[in-house]
């Protein structure tokens, strides 16, 4: 691995962390916001990938390779399936309170949601 | 191969800041399809195939899907307020 | 070994089971059978905590690896659950709640109709599983599942577009906090290459490096917003002014503490060892986290005239309090940090209870309508003044006994000004409750203030011709008060509780129960001379309570200068700027708190 | 807080919290360099303990089930939660509606594709979720895209067999037996004084479509539970505009 990319995909990581935040502070549409949080967990894909991503390693299936060879790391692949499934239901369950406020208000805007204030 | 990887890793950060700077939600849901996609091959590049298999499933088709949908439920609602057809929905869903 | 007697997955899965059942068959059932089944359900959980409470108090604490996968070697390749008196006191807490908010919502709710039942076992078996597991993987599973439900409970009332906005801040902040949460586990990952919470803390060892700061840093930020911690606590009041009653009891009783519960675990369990030279330095950083919070949210509890919005700042105000307790250091703090919370759990529950009870029997929540409605419900005024007693940690309540732990910690680490704190935050929030009463039950004065949210008020939960107040809404509140009363008069649970807590905090111990599951017996002196100071300090709060809430009340006979109530009951602009209800806005506010805590650890706790 | 004011402190805040995020992942292993000893110790385990050749769904549905147990209740807490807040109200939608995709109406070359389609998906669905111990896929993948086949059905625009296959109660009871079957698999090794969640089932001969214990039989159940609320999720949202179009066409 050259050294210059020892820490690529950590900083790609934190840079799409930055993302999504920027995305959510600076949202005038829910919806849109909602999206950005999806891109905010992307970060943590992208780190529990490269955690347990090995040079030469084969992916975690002994379905045609012998058990005695170099795989990469199956634990982050599960944790990663978890945190897929994750994803998508915050999202769902986010978009349904999104149409729910578009039904009473009639706005999309998170600026004409602030009946609670103060 | 890793750096194809590499270049993979740095498009989907382009990618991502794109897909947060797209305003508007309609374009922005096919960049988020495509974001998902790329996720997807960079999971199978780096040797993860069972999270690819769910990636395009979920991140590539269930997600923009369900997004598409609010979407259009939401300009539906549009339509019918804006429409002077048929009674008056929005003051029936009071309690 | 000792095994417990029951399979303490039984926790989880039994009210995992019924809700699945009970959603499957909802259409189908008549109301009452519903509220007979959750309740049962409720209860069987509760007996299944009751019994493993009991293994864990006799037979000592014990370790239940799933699946039958024990660890090979020093390697746990399954999840353990760690039985131990603390979190199996916190599970049976989470099936008490839940049984009373159940029996309080007996044929009570009619809005969200039959999907309440299911919703709340959920949540109550992310409650157990939360509290029972002993894998950093697994907590956020059931961080995430206690957040989902949570979500959703909060936003049961959608018939009009407050709740949705409350539930919509509460959770994007909640889920943003949840990957911060996984972000943090997956750093500890990359350098453990482990999962299981005494494993981790076996493998970081003394190791202190930038990266153990940051990931430590990631993981308390998102308890930390659970916990409604400022500036993380943005979220609360949203979510709980819009929350129905037994949602509310449930969120601030438990769900919010727990968060603390588990920066606690991790502290112990993973960094204790890694901070062992620095613990001077983090009980200072949490501390000042601690008194900001408790500043902040009593001064707008004081000045919110929505019931629920009050009550909700009261608890942001004493999770506060509470991490105070834990940040003023050791085995001390710990069990005082736990005695509190049990203590205060039942008084706020019981608080939430009532103010259920005013809106169900007068129709509204805020407190220039309620003005003298509730001249007749006596028992009500009864409990909720002896609420205002408890928030203050006044005798007969057992959060005295966690405060008098808490300065005595204080004192043998040199903590400075947790006293005051205390005095503060009781007298606040108990002025608050005190004005309410006064104003709704006696009619005192003439008439409330009002500010701009309390105007929204709220929906009422039940059917319009139904006012009449039952034995089920009353017993629930009486029970309350009643544990928490009965908690101080008979303190045989403190040596229990201080010898799980001196367990807990000690990571050799835990990491040998972990490996071995054999019971470390640990031992730990007792406060009872911080007691009297505690009396009177708490006696002052509530002196101080008192007249704060006296002086708003009769605001207007009082010469200018005194109407220090009054001025309080304004508030203060940027405070409440600062409560914008705008997503953006509080992201943006948790962004700068980890930034804040994350850049005072690097420069406060480096080598 | 004025926008202004919020980007500027954003961009305060942003490149701080960026910084030590930065900072943290230098003292990281090397990219490609993990040494860790769980996912080793695992992966040496799972093939002579379990029968199993794919490691990930060994340690989704064995190893660690207890988190995949605690996620597919996520996804049905989120279901319920969904139908909750999107549930009918006594709204009178009179006005008749379109599809989803109301502007150009389908041409007959794009139903002879979909057809064949739907079959496909269903069948890769099928295989994907049977092989699931044994190569990439398992309950869960299944699931979405077998639902996402029916979904086809509506863009097929044979709107009304959509809503025949949907709009039935029994949709939901699949989904909670989904869930509830986990659950109970995890109880039923207690009576035999077995761990939660303990295998109580023959393993078979590695390789096999039906090795490997209660990996299989929990795959399946994630199978069904997924399904289901994939296409409760769809049903819900489509409820009120598929309503308005098929009153149209009476």
């Amino acid at each position: 691995m050259p050294g210059i990319l020892h820490s690529l995909p950590y900083f790609v990581a934190g840079w799409l962390l930055l993302c999504g935040l920027y995305g959510l502070v600076t949202s005038k549409h829910l919806v849109h916001a909602v999206v950005c949080l999806a891109i905010l967990q992307s970060s943590t894909y992208m780190l529990l990938l490269a955690i347990g991503y090995r040079v030469g390693g084969a992916a975690p299936i002994f379905a045609d390779i012998s058990t005695s060879k170099l795989v990469v790391d199956p634990v982050v692949q599960a944790l990663m399936l978890t945190d897929i499934v994750v994803e998508a239901v915050v999202v769902a369950l986010l978009l349904a309170m999104v149409v729910k406020a578009h039904e009473k208000s009639g706005s999309v805007s998170p600026n004409d949601l602030r009946t609670l204030r103060g | 191969m890793i750096w194809f990887g590499a270049g993979l890793l740095l498009l989907i950060a382009v990618t991502g800041a794109a897909v947060v700077g797209t305003r508007d939600v309609t374009n922005q849901v096919l960049a988020l399809g495509f974001y998902g996609l790329l996720l997807a091959l960079m999971f199978f590049v780096f040797q993860a195939p069972d999270v690819a298999l769910s990636q395009i499933t979920v991140g590539a088709v269930a997600l923009p899907l369900m997004v598409m949908l609010a979407i259009a439920r939401m300009k539906f609602r549009d339509q019918i307020k804006s429409a002077p057809l048929g009674s008056k929905s929005s003051e029936g869903c009071r309690d | 070994m000792t095994n417990p007697a029951i399979s303490p997955a039984l926790a989880v899965a039994v009210p995992l089971l019924s809700a699945a059942v009970l959603a499957a068959v909802r259409k189908w059932l008549t109301r009452t059978a519903m509220d007979l089944l959750g309740l049962l359900a409720s209860l069987a959980t509760l007996a299944i905590t009751g019994v493993l409470l009991y293994g864990a108090v006799v037979h000592g604490a014990s370790v239940y690896w799933l699946g039958g996968w024990w660890p090979r070697g020093s390697v746990a390749i399954g999840i353990a659950m760690v039985i131990e008196p603390i979190g199996v006191s916190l599970a049976m807490l989470a099936a008490l709640l839940t049984s009373l908010s159940l029996l309080f919502s007996w044929r009570f709710m009619d809005a969200g109709g039959k999907h309440l039942h299911p919703l709340m076992l959920i949540f109550l078996a992310a409650m157990c599983g939360f509290s029972l597991t002993g894998d950093l993987f697994n907590l956020f599973v059931f961080f995430e599942l206690m957040s989902i439900a949570a979500f959703a409970l909060c936003g049961l009332k959608t018939a009009e577009p407050a709740p949705l906005q409350g539930s919509f801040n509460f959770a994007i902040t909640n889920s943003v906090a949840g990957f911060v949460v996984l972000t943090g586990i997956a750093l500890l990952y990359a350098v453990t290459g482990a999962l299981n919470m005494a494993q981790i803390g076996l493998s970081i060892g003394h190791r202190h490096d930038p990266l153990v700061l940051f990931a430590c840093t990631l993981i308390f930020c998102g308890f930390l917003t659970k916990a409604a911690i400022v500036p993380f606590h943005l979220w609360l009041p949203d979510a709980h002014a819009v929350a129905p009653t037994p949602v509310c009891v449930l969120f601030s009783g438990l769900m919010v503490e727990l968060g603390l519960y588990a920066v606690a675990r991790i502290y112990s369990a993973i960094f204790a060892q890694s901070f062992s030279p620095h613990t001077q330095a983090l009980h200072n950083l949490l501390f000042a986290f601690a008194a900001t919070t408790v500043l902040l949210a009593g001064f707008m509890c004081y000045a919110e005239h929505h019931l629920k919005r009050m009550l909700a700042f009261s608890t942001v105000c004493h999770a506060g309090l509470m991490l105070a307790a834990l940040a003023s250091g050791g085995a001390l703090g710990l069990a005082a940090m736990l005695t509190y919370l049990v203590a205060h759990a039942f008084v706020k529950g019981g608080l939430f209870f009532l103010s259920g009870v005013l809106l169900h029997n007068q129709r509204s929540i805020t407190e220039r309508e309620l003005f003298a409605k509730g001249r007749g419900l006596p028992w009500a005024a009864a409990l909720w003044i002896l609420g205002a007693v408890g928030l203050a940690a006044a005798p007969p309540f057992a959060l005295l006994l966690g405060e008098a732990a808490a300065e005595h910690a204080a004192e043998l680490h040199h903590l400075e000004g947790l006293s005051a704190l205390f005095v503060i935050g009781g007298a606040l929030t108990s002025a608050a409750v005190l004005r309410v009463g006064m104003h709704t039950f006696f009619g005192w004065g003439e008439g409330a203030l009002t500010d701009r949210s309390a105007e929204i008020g709220e929906l009422p939960e039940t059917t319009p011709e139904d006012r009449k107040l039952r034995p089920y809404h009353l017993i629930p509140p009486a029970l309350c008060m009643l544990l928490a009363i009965a908690l101080f008069a008979d303190p045989h649970w403190l040596r229990i509780l201080r010898d799980a807590a001196a367990a807990m905090a000690s990571q050799a111990a835990y990491l040998h129960t972990t490996y071995t599951g054999q019971n470390v017996p640990l031992t730990q002196s007792s406060w009872r001379e911080a007691i009297p100071g505690a009396v009177a300090r708490s006696i002052l709060a509530l002196v101080l309570g008192l007249l704060v809430a006296l002086s708003s009340v009769f605001r207007n006979t009082l010469p200018r200068k005194l109407r220090l109530g009054a001025f309080l009951e304004r508030g203060f602009r940027p405070l409440r700027e600062m409560q914008s209800g705008h997503p953006g806005d509080y992201v943006l506010w948790m962004t700068m708190g980890i930034a804040a805590f994350g850049s005072a650890a690097m420069l406060l706790l480096r080598r | 807080m004025t926008e202004r004011a919020r980007n500027t402190l954003f961009f305060i805040a942003g490149p701080v919290l960026f910084f030590l995020y930065g900072y943290a992942a230098l003292n990281l292993p090397p990219w490609g360099s993990y040494r860790g000893p769980y996912g080793d110790a695992i992966a040496r385990l799972v093939v002579y303990q379990r029968h199993a050749t794919d490691i990930v769904n060994a340690i989704n549905y064995d190893y660690r089930g207890f988190d995949t147990l605690g996620e597919e209740f996520i996804l049905f807490t989120a279901v319920l939660g969904v139908s909750m807040l999107l549930r009918k109200e006594e709204s009178a939608l009179t006005k008749p509606a379109g599809k989803l995709s109301d502007e150009v109406a389908l041409s007959g070359a794009v139903r002879a594709v979909n057809l064949p389609a739907l079959l496909i998906t269903t069948i890769f669905g099928l295989y994907i979720g049977l092989h699931g111990q044994l190569t990439p896929g398992g309950g869960f993948q299944a699931g979405v895209i077998l639902a996402t086949g029916i979904v086809l059905i509506y863009i097929c625009e044979n709107t009304s067999a959509f809503w025949r296959i949907t709009s039935h109660s029994i949709v939901e009871v699949t989904e909670a037996l989904g869930a509830g079957a986990y659950a109970i698999i995890g109880i039923i090794p207690l009576f035999a004084g077995l761990p939660f969640l303990c295998n109580f089932i023959p393993l078979g001969t590695t390789g096999d479509v039906f090795s490997s214990g209660t990996i299989a039989l929990i795959s399946a159940s994630v199978g069904v539970e997924v399904t289901a609320s994939f296409l409760l999720v769809v049903y819900i949202y489509l409820q009120e505009i598929i309503a308005g179009a098929l009153s149209e066409e009476d």
